[in-house]
């Protein structure tokens, strides 16, 4: 599964991307979250508060009961804040 | 057509790349967004980087673009933005819109960045002299887009 | 600022010429109007020629600008009207608003393309392989003018 | 007086605008548009309909009761129809 970290998702993890092997028992956005979380250290950082976390499954917007497999592209983010400020 | 991209664009030049000649067009809306230092509540800004995420980004541009053409008569559209690190005065997005009549023209154009404004997927890291910081979503903006929801 | 004249403009410079360089404009809307062949119910249209009453369009035309500047707070505005005979894809007139922010840049260019095209004084005779005619008011235009009544 | 006139009133007249003196009697604009339109000839074939018949007196519209002055400047038009075609 490749991962991919923008905005500040990526300054507290340290990793725009990184490949990762899928656990059998991880077949959800929400549990993909979790597993990550149980990393700790910037991950945990990154992820303390789910409230402000976007995810994107495959270049579209998924949301917590999505079904994720060993071949998806996901995405971790931020709300997005738009192109130009208003 | 939609370009993300880093580089300017000159906004004559791709009004009539994408108008000139075709004798169907009336009427040519369109929309610059400057990056501006005035932070309303804050210090000066200083620069302002946008951050992307190509694939999904070119998609929903592409995916908007065509909910524009669904909803007016267009004759043609575009979306040129740009990401990386501007500066105050810098132009940040481009949207032209051209149909045989300006009604058409112009509410698609307002449509369009009123969505990209509020929802395109970039992420602002705002520069000022006291430092750095990632911009937060702002609910008005989600309610003007809102404004679109059910029409025409 | 406003110009009446027969030559064609840029649009690309235009903007820049009024907008380049003001660091408290975040948004510029602009507006292009384009002879067009199709007449609709009649044979295409050839050419058209718009006459004028200098002294009193330039009038009109600095005070529906002033009108516009009162309604939305804007940094910069522009109406560039040609006069004469124009052949189909010609350009035929420019509106271009700057401001701080999107809505009054938009709506501004809205309600000013709304009266130029219903109210401006031009009177214009169509030309096509039957013949040439003058054009009669239109009372659909009217009532997109009336739109902005009591508005913003 | 000035007379300016535009559109098929022009073509109808023959002049696009032509010096006048003003008859003691004609004070208004209706005045004015039923003496022209006495002249006959091209004049009364452009103001036979005064309601497609605008008037601009010192390059502001007027209405038919509208006063009228020898150093007035008056112009004689159809409704307008807008900068471009809709």
């Amino acid at each position: 599964m490749t991962l991919l970290y923008f905005a500040w998702v990526r300054e507290r993890i340290g990793l725009d991307a990184e490949e990762i092997a899928l656990p059998a028992d991880v077949q959800t956005v929400a549990a993909l979250l979790d597993w990550l979380r149980g990393r700790g250290g910037g991950y945990a950082r990154a992820l303390e508060d789910l409230s402000v976390i976007r995810v994107a499954v495959n270049q579209e917007f998924a949301r917590p009961d999505h079904a994720v497999a060993d071949d998806d592209e996901i995405a971790l983010f931020p709300p997005v804040t738009g192109g130009a400020r208003p | 057509m939609i370009r993300v991209q880093r580089e300017d664009f000159d906004i004559g030049a791709e009004i009539e790349a994408l108008t000139g000649g075709d004798r169907e067009i009336g009427a040519v809306a369109s929309f610059v967004g400057i990056t501006r230092a005035d932070a309303g509540d804050g210090p000066p800004i200083t620069a302002m980087t946008l951050e992307h995420y190509p694939a999904m980004t070119e998609r929903q541009l592409a995916e908007i673009e065509a909910e524009a053409c669904r909803r007016w008569d267009l004759t043609a559209s575009l979306i040129v933005h740009r990401h990386g690190r501007l500066e105050p005065g810098e132009r940040i997005v481009l949207v032209v819109t051209a149909a045989s009549h300006r009604r058409a023209a112009l509410d698609a154009c307002a449509f369009l960045i009123d969505w990209l404004k509020t929802k395109a997927p970039f992420w602002k890291r705002e520069e000022t002299d006291a430092g750095t910081r990632w911009v937060a979503a702002r609910a008005a903006d989600d309610r003007a887009a809102e404004r679109w929801q059910g029409e025409p």
